[in-house]
């Protein structure tokens, strides 16, 4: 019998639903969450299921619902919180940094926060430059925060269970342009525990880490260099933080040649950190300076040609693949 | 491109309520014909990303642009056309924009959800909803300051009464007395949600908590909104502070061109309803035929006369071209 | 630890209007004393940082606390000493953590802006203006969906009438129908700037503009409070809604213990004037006196033993150790 | 004549009022700026002498008044927006995010956003973790904004004389804890360009590249140094964005060993791309793998002696430098 195969959107739906059979406290509330089931129709048919009880459509409120997350969270609910684009965050980060991230160390250890954000990342969409933001850089520096970047429906499965399990505030970022993408998610109950960084692919000329759908485009790339007898290894961290700088070290002194991938901007974003953190934990055995591949440091254009220009490709970063290796 | 509304920018200078009617027919036209393009250009898969069309709303933007001089100020929404158009700007170049052109207002940067233009104080479209509301009331706040007389004009759906920040400026604004209008187009609708499951208690009360003066209005009809819209902007340009109204009105299409099929969250029938009894447009031609302002014919005429020019205005854009590449890390700072 | 407040944690329990309002007398005593000390730390260089005292105010979180049950839920504010006190938090603890001593009640680290308790359903003191109101909310969607019967109640300065996010989450209450009080403490100062400047319009149109029931009350008045406070909560508690309460009071130190020349900002004579006639817990003592419930020396003798427990809670403190360095980077993941 | 000095708080209000004095578009607005001058009593006496038509008090409304701000630059003025704490910029990120960085470029280089957010950073004031973060990384991740985190009474003079005179969105970070530091600050009128780092002291065994008031930890651990013989450099890049980097890269391959220093929390934070700007830049003259130092990963706790333990200090920084130079 063939695999099972799902798209990243049914795995989520499908996290979703398991968790909420098996746990009667967590509920979903968000913008267009019930009967639209989300303009990306990733939550159809949970309010079907659940009810309106357990699935509610908010007003646009995002500042609002985030907070009444957060008290919804430490009086014994496990609420997850749809942002329909991760554009909006900016609107929450009171609620989920002053807030969500504090609650627990402020009150000495009592009171906990466990909740689920859940939003979108990723341009391409020709949607401009208030719906294409990658901002998870932001919240991955702040303490007291878990986040969570899945690449495939596998692993967004299974971490989306994790997060929702979790006893701290976890915001999890769905690339839009990964939706209907398709991928093996197993029949059997499964999670993935955080920190936990996954080889996508082994390889020993040059390690690229990506998060992300940039784990597509590093596969992507990976296959390029193949045919150019370039061996990539590609190391997907999973989550930005708890982060597994080991895993991302080890690879990194095996080749010797390192490219780290990510949607957000390249400047102050999150390849800074994973480029520093290797560079210093592979600094022995480095051959080359980190190569950082971010969105280009430009609010995103409308224009098509113009946005295919901001983001990393299987293009630009097999080239940049080669260049490191002093084949091109 | 196209100057044809180059001649009566701001309704300031229309001397008769015939050719003032008559100028508010075509505007609404305008805009509906506009939009009807934009829905092809989906369909024909031209437009890159998604549209929110704006017709079945086109009395607001007209009803309350019609009052504003050239150099006031306006904010728009995601559903921005209608009030772009009702401001002043051109065809050409608002298709140039949706089609990611370099002749676009915005050099094809902005898109649909971001066409802004200084020449016809377009502060711009605002794809956060209730992004601008901040951002009216502080071009209200250099108006006051500057003492340029300018009033500005801050358009969302009712959506936007979600959003907090709405609250906190029509406070601000209350207290310093500027010369802004918040627009509530109440469509009904927050995407694919009705708003009496968004929006508790009273909207008018939502203002005038804050002791600023509010009103409703038949947002269908574009002559009262057009009364209400001078009452309040001329009280506000003389000094006497923030008003806010709460136009009734309705979207014929989806929430965007992608937007298909809604029975889920309303009927058809409600669809039909509305069309066949409340448009705007339909209205206005009645009132300009009994008042024996215009005949049928000439009111087609000014059917046809829009017509050609938003077939031009497409021709336009489609042919245009791209912006460069190098253009794309151009205007990040000034 | 004192263990004084124990024997009456809910108000539930009291049996008879005198023994109800004696206890409601000593808790305001509780919270003057306790202040004292603070400042009394603060002016002898003992305590890190500054405070924001709530002496003045005590009728309103008394009034408010004793209509709650121990398991109702409250968020409270950077002056939030009093809040805390009245849902039954021991002093000894809590003058541990304004000194940062392992000992206090979040083991130092949160400090007077943040005391928090579970086991007095206080989900906690919040530094941000406004910071709280959606926490309370959803402790009441919490409550509701899973039928605990809960309260909660939201205390904030009028100060906090100007972040957007309460507006945001009375929508919800309303919509919800949600179990939580949003308690205004309008103490006529935002920090160093009156309220009259920063606040337009009308304070209940704020709430009830989103068609929540909403009252002023004489914030001096303890039993006005908790009546009001009585109504609103019961009838939330039985599914009625979330309800908004005015209370008019005034503190009387300065903003922080800090602030202490505050002649630009308002008179000596105003903050006299409130001291000698509007006293709560003055007004209170009139009443008891007068209803025979008590006479002046057994009310005396409540200021003794409060102050005895009050100077016995801060030698403790005192004499208690600081976190380990180790505990520095424990509790920021749970 | 000795040199004038002047406190960091005069040097931030004589910057002001010169600006508005030279340009009666200037305004200043936010939370207690008028009669009070700020908690801080930073803005004592402009509304004495500007008016209250150019110093507003503001309702504490964070998100309103940076939008209208926004708007008001837009349509002509010059505002200055004060942020009392940096923490609250939290509900200031949809207006500056995706507002005001964005208007500029998303109408095409058509609208232009001239307007100065004043806030600050820095711990140890024992306000705990609300009142107490560095949270400049995040503004520095999004273009269309620009980023002063100045160091000295002359510095933040003369920057903030720029920043209101740029055509750009600037926000600028004050260490509260600098107010009363005191420095010279000469009488005649100057301005400081962005993107110019300065070398705030110069010399040869290792490189401390430091921001804001990290600055003064690194020119005082520089004179532990000295005395144990290590000749230190000091190099405050004065803004994050536009980035100096060649003057960055320049010390690093000259010392050939970098520790970085900023308040902010150390991961996913600045010294991640001051570091990994350095490792790249300065690859092949580096001893030693780049040394960060940034806030622990905690929320600030209120305790004293445990905030204590959060931020770098000058025996810290001199300590971690020993370690790289080999004399520990
Ligand atoms: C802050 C924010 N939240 C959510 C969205 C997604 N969104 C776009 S339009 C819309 C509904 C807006 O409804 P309304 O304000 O009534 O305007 P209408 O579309 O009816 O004209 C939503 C939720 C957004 N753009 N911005
Ligand atoms: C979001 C936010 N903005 C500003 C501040 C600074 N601040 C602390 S208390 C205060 C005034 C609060 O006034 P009010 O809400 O009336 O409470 P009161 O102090 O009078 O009890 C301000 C502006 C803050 N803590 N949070
Ligand atoms: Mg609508
Ligand atoms: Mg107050």
């Amino acid at each position: 019998m063939p695999e099972r195969e799902l798209t990243f959107a049914q795995a989520v739906r499908e996290a979703l639903s398991e968790e909420m059979r098996r746990d009667s406290r967590v509920c979903i509330f968000g913008e267009d969450v019930a009967e639209a089931g989300t303009p990306f129709k990733v939550l159809s048919g949970l309010v079907e299921e659940f009810g309106a009880e357990r699935v509610l459509d908010t007003p646009i409120s995002e500042a609002g619902f985030t907070g009444v997350g957060v008290g919804a969270a430490m009086a014994g609910l496990r609420p997850v919180v749809d942002i329909m684009f991760g554009d909006f965050l900016t609107l929450t980060m009171d609620q989920m940094v002053n807030q969500a991230a504090k609650v627990h160390y402020m009150s000495g250890g009592h009171w906990k926060v466990p909740m689920v954000m859940r939003t979108t990342l990723g341009a391409t969409r020709r949607s401009a430059a208030q719906h294409s933001q990658s901002l998870h850089a932001w919240f991955s520096h702040v303490p007291g925060l878990k986040v969570v970047l899945p690449s495939t429906p596998y692993d967004v499965k299974g971490l989306l269970k994790t997060a929702i399990r979790d006893e701290n505030p976890v915001i999890l970022f769905e690339d839009k342009m990964m939706y209907k993408m398709k991928g093996p998610v197993p029949e059997e109950e499964y999670t993935i525990p955080f920190g936990v960084a996954d080889v996508k692919r082994t390889g020993d000329d040059i390690t690229i880490v990506a998060t992300s759908s940039m784990v597509q485009v590093a596969l992507g790339a990976a296959t390029l260099l193949e045919k150019e007898g370039i061996s990539a290894e590609v190391v997907d961290p999973r989550t930005t933080w708890p982060l597994d700088e080991k895993t991302l070290i080890e690879s990194a002194r095996k080749t010797s040649r390192v490219i780290v991938v990510d949607e957000g901007y390249g400047r102050y974003g999150v390849t800074a950190e994973l480029a520093a953190v290797i560079a210093e934990g592979a600094f022995y055995d480095l051959d080359a300076p980190v190569k950082r591949m971010g969105a280009m440091h430009v609010p995103i254009p409308f224009s098509p040609p113009l946005e295919d220009l901001t983001v990393p490709t299987e293009q630009t970063v097999s080239e940049a693949a080669r260049q490191l290796c002093g084949k091109s | 491109m196209t100057t044809t509304t180059s001649k009566h920018d701001t309704g300031r200078e229309v001397s008769s309520a015939k050719e003032k009617w008559l100028r508010a027919y075509r505007q609404m036209v305008r805009i509906r014909l506009f939009e009807e393009q934009v829905n092809e250009l989906y369909t024909r898969a031209l437009m890159p990303g998604l549209a929110h069309l704006y017709s079945g709303e086109e009395a607001v933007a007209v009803g309350i642009c019609e009052a504003l001089r050239i150099d006031d100020y306006i904010t728009s929404t995601h559903r921005g056309h209608g009030h772009c158009l009702a401001k002043g700007a051109t065809p050409d170049r608002m298709f140039a924009e949706l089609l990611g052109k370099e002749a676009g207002y915005c050099r094809g940067k902005g898109g649909s959800m971001h066409i802004a233009d200084p020449a016809t104080g377009n502060l711009g479209a605002n794809a956060i909803v209730g992004g601008s509301v901040g951002i009216a009331t502080g071009a209200a706040f250099a108006a006051k300051r500057l003492g340029t007389g300018c009033v500005a004009v801050c358009f969302f759906g009712e959506g936007a009464l979600g959003q907090g920040s709405l609250y906190e400026v029509m406070n601000l604004a209350q207290l310093w007395k500027l010369p802004v209008i918040y627009v509530c187009e109440n469509n009904l609708y927050n995407e694919y949600t009705h708003y009496s499951e968004t929006t508790a208690g009273d909207i008018l009360g939502r203002a005038t908590a804050f002791g600023i003066e509010a009103a409703s209005v038949d947002g269908q009809d574009v002559r009262k909104v057009n009364d209400l819209a001078t009452r309040f902007i001329e009280r506000a340009r003389a000094g006497g502070g923030p008003a806010f109204v709460q136009a009734n009105t309705y979207r014929y299409s989806g929430h965007h061109v992608g937007d298909i099929n809604r029975e889920y969250y309303r009927s058809k029938q409600e669809e039909q309803q509305w069309k066949t009894e409340r448009d705007p447009i339909k209205l206005l031609s009645k009132w300009l035929i009994a008042e024996s302002y215009a005949d049928s014919a000439q009111l087609e005429g000014v059917h046809s006369d829009v017509h050609a020019e938003m077939e031009a205005a497409v021709k336009f854009a489609v042919a245009a071209p791209y912006p460069a590449p190098e253009e794309v890390d151009q205007d990040v700072y000034a």
